[in-house]
């Protein structure tokens, strides 16, 4: 076997020299060029391939479970990949990408049929239920909320916001959003005054920027935080399956 | 999923208007191959286009009447 | 009669004579359409153009068509009724006919043998796709072994082409086709066996449980991009 | 050329062959038989009778695949008449598998359905009978019909010393010409298979259609495989080859589609072989 592969690898080494010297623009390769116990590297990785390549083939053939069936298919084309790979030049770098990702795009449609196929799809009961947002929403939300203060501005109502929003989606609302909107539209006349200001009185132009600053970052925090008020408003926010009987 | 179901049928008229439009076409098109206007395998492309639009225009000219005709006689 | 019309043909073939011209004319004719990316030269020869149409004109088709009510009979009795297709089902197998029919004629255009393969895996995805849009047990039984092939084939296919790269510097249809270039046949070999076990239509559909699927444009694309590319990898093989 | 004129020759001559085929079948079976011109009467027929789409069809299928089945053997008598690749003749046989797989899918009909999965259940078995135009490549060193129309000028017909080949092609055509053997697809128990529910005008169509078929298939096998010759004698030598299939075709019962596939694949086994033969002999014998 090693002999016969060899000496493939022989006359392709010997054909790919006679192409480039007929021909005088083509790529020259390196396939091959490192020798080992007589045997180029190529060769050595080509009997390696081939060795995973009936293994794996085997074990497919053994193999009864489909979920099993699958994950070696994902095994033989990793060792295509390898067989891609063994060239080691950059144009080879360049095909293995597309490869892996027709490999990846023919595992994933497989997944989905085998899922859809034994009727494992279930709604789920909660779609975000974490530790997280049992325990700590408040520490979590009032930190942001400080920081975004902090920092002011758009960034800064966007943190804090974010904190709000963090805060809303896990303790669920009942609050009127109305208010919220009322505070909006508070701050975004700060942010025409604090323009009017610049322009009229650029002198007080520090005062302006502290007024354009703060209306933003509460009107931007308002406008994120009414998303987190748009989950589910039951009340229980995400404390329906505490109990436990939420990942089974 | 429900389909209206439309009876929408080409009228003879328009059927004959394509036939010989299509006619036209492909003898243009081999007489032009022929006298060497344009390439051989241009006009054979457009013949091959058009001469099946022919063949199916002609038939559905030639087909029967939508409307009912006169009962034939049947017996004595 | 013949010696009269090939006097013709030949006199208005131009010949090209650039240093890694198409001109061997004695496989498919001469090459009508070629766009040089480097050294990979996409190309159509009258062999190509006339499937690359035929792909084009069943896109279209599956496109603009609505699949057919296919009509089943009730056992034991007279009955029979048909089955209609969700607009769901619908959008998601027109989508992947069309896919289908745009990888296909990528394989059909392809003048670089790496290109060829990954067009040849996406119709492989594609058809599955199609066929297990429809919720059937016995369907989807069947898409999933097909599928299973179709990734088992991405193998021989990326091994051969890979082969094709270590014995010939290169990778490009318009380099391999010239004479001076030897492509071992055993990469051949390797190139057809993908091409097989990706196309699902000429061999596997002799057990089809997918052809219950309805749908017929779109389970039309199949066969037509099994076909096709099965077309394709015989002009290459031979071409190489 | 006028392709035109050759291409409504070709239909004329194929739907004459058609019928000399039946009546040979017929006198073989000592039953009278239809006039030779019956096939012409069915064209008729056919376009003056009422057409519409049936409701579960899928219209644009349905009326697109009888103009493609004209135009792609209409391109296929026009590369075998300018002396083209074979490559792309049998490109149109595989793209007729695929119109007859459509035919049959896109009316909705069982029967319908049944002819067209054997349609591609047959086609298992004759793609790989296309491995002989590899053998013809193998022998002449081309694939373009004037340079094999030439090869055989120089080296005595492929008939004789190709046989194994011609026998392969042989029976591709033999698969398609009418109440053939091998055709599982149109066989009487699934009542005309995928032809079933095309009738009227597109009947008409597809009927033009085959006789095209049976006419470039039967030309390009006397051209490959005998050489060229005057056209007057390339008509009598595809009589003479329509002739035989006609007895083959009134003596054989109809095979079961599994039978025909195994017996197709017999055929690949000696073309392989023969190849093999050639491979290690070194070159024609």
């Amino acid at each position: 076997m090693i002999a016969a592969i060899s000496a493939f690898a022989a006359t392709a080494t010997a054909i790919t020299t006679s192409a480039t010297g007929t021909a005088g623009t083509l790529t020259s390769l390196t396939v091959g060029e490192i020798e080992l116990f007589g045997l180029s590297n190529f060769t050595i990785g080509l009997v390696g391939a081939i060795i995973c390549i009936f293994i794996s083939f085997y074990a497919l053939m053994r193999e009864k479970d489909d979920l099993h069936r699958l994950l070696l298919t994902d095994l033989i084309e990793v060792i295509a990949l390898i067989a891609i790979a063994l060239l080691g030049t950059d144009l080879a770098e360049a095909l293995i990408l597309p490869g892996l990702v027709v490999g990846v795009a023919e595992l994933t449609a497989m997944s989905q049929i085998y899922i859809v196929k034994e009727k494992l799809v279930r709604e789920p009961e909660s779609y975000l239920d974490i530790e997280v947002m049992h325990t700590a929403p408040a520490i979590i939300a009032v930190g942001m909320l400080i920081y975004g203060i902090i920092l002011s501005g758009f960034t800064g109502g966007a943190v804090a916001g974010l904190g709000m929003l963090f805060y809303f989606a896990c303790k669920g609302t009942e609050e009127k959003t109305e208010i919220l909107e009322k505070v909006s539209g508070y701050a975004w006349v700060m942010w025409v005054v604090a323009f009017i200001v610049f322009m009229t009185l650029p002198a007080y132009w520090f005062f302006a920027l502290m007024l354009a600053g703060t209306g933003i970052l509460a009107k931007v925090a308002i406008k994120i935080s009414i998303l987190g008020t748009m989950r589910k408003n039951d009340g229980s926010g995400g404390r329906r399956s505490m109990g436990g009987n939420g990942n089974v | 999923m429900i389909r209206k179901e439309t009876e929408k049928k080409i009228s003879k008229d328009q059927a004959k208007a394509a036939a010989l439009i299509s006619a036209i076409i492909c003898i243009t098109a081999s007489a032009l191959a022929f006298t060497g206007h344009i390439n051989g395998w241009l006009g054979a492309g457009i013949v091959v286009v058009a001469f099946p639009v022919f063949v199916l225009s002609l038939f559905t000219a030639l087909r029967e009447s939508t409307k009912d005709g006169d009962y034939p006689f049947v017996g004595y | 009669m013949y010696e009269a019309m090939t006097a013709s043909v030949t006199a208005s073939m131009p010949v090209s004579e650039s240093a890694y011209g198409f001109t061997q004319t004695d496989i498919e004719g001469q090459a009508l359409f070629s766009l040089p990316f480097g050294d990979i030269v996409n190309f159509l020869t009258p062999y190509t153009a006339v499937l690359f149409v035929f792909a084009l004109t069943f896109t279209i088709i599956a496109l603009i068509s609505k699949p057919e009510r296919q009509v089943d009979t009730v056992m034991g009795g007279d009955a029979y009724y048909t089955k209609d297709i969700s607009r769901e089902t619908l959008r998601f197998q027109r989508f992947m006919a069309i896919a289908c029919g745009l990888a296909t004629m990528g394989g059909i255009m392809a003048g670089d043998v790496f290109n060829f393969t990954l067009f040849t895996a996406f119709i492989g995805i594609t058809n599955i796709g199609i066929v297990a849009a429809v919720k059937n047990k016995h369907i989807l039984d069947n898409a999933f072994e097909y599928g299973l092939l179709a990734m088992i084939g991405t193998l021989p296919l990326f091994v051969g082409a890979a082969l094709v790269l270590a014995t010939t510097g290169t990778l490009s249809m318009w380099i391999l086709f010239t004479p001076e270039v030897a492509v071992p046949l055993f990469a051949k070999l390797l190139l057809v066996i993908g091409v097989i076990a990706e196309g699902m239509a000429p061999v596997f559909v002799a057990k089809a449980e997918i052809t219950r699927a309805p749908g017929a444009p779109y389970i039309l694309m199949v066969h037509v991009s099994s076909l096709l590319i099965f077309l394709r990898v015989i002009e290459i093989v031979i071409s190489m | 050329m006028m392709i035109l004129l050759y291409i409504i020759f070709a239909v004329i001559v194929g739907l004459l062959f058609h019928g000399i085929h039946r009546k040979v079948i017929a006198r073989i079976q000592t039953r009278p038989g239809p006039p030779i011109w019956q096939e012409f009467l069915h064209v008729m027929k056919f376009s003056f009778k009422q057409t519409w789409i049936p409701k579960t069809a899928s219209k644009v299928l349905f009326v697109a695949i009888v103009p493609a089945v004209i135009a792609i053997w209409a391109g296929a008598l026009y590369v075998l008449f300018t002396g083209g690749s074979l490559l792309v003749i049998f490109g149109v046989y595989l793209l007729h598998k695929i119109t007859e797989h459509g035919l049959g899918l896109s009316s909705g009909s069982p029967y319908g359905k049944l002819g067209a999965i054997r349609s591609v259940l047959s086609a298992a078995s004759e793609i790989p009978l296309i491995a002989s135009i590899a053998g013809i490549y193998f022998v002449t060193g081309s694939l373009m019909i004037s340079d094999i129309v030439a090869y055989q000028a120089d080296h005595g017909i492929l008939l004789i010393t190709a046989l194994p080949i011609a026998l392969a092609m042989y029976v591709i055509i033999l698969s398609k010409v009418p109440y053939s053997p091998f055709g599982i697809i149109e066989a009487k128990e699934i009542v005309s298979g995928n032809k079933t529910e095309h009738f009227g005008a597109f009947r008409a169509g597809l009927e033009v259609g085959f006789a095209l078929k049976t006419f470039v298939l039967l030309a390009v096998f006397v051209t490959l495989f005998i050489g060229a010759m005057p056209f007057w004698m390339l008509l009598i030598a595809s009589l003479i080859l329509l002739l035989t299939m006609s007895f083959i075709c009134a003596l054989t019962p109809m095979l079961s589609p599994y039978d025909a596939v195994t017996i197709q694949i017999g055929v690949i086994i000696i073309v392989i072989i023969y190849m093999a033969f050639i491979a290690f002999a070194g070159g024609m014998p």
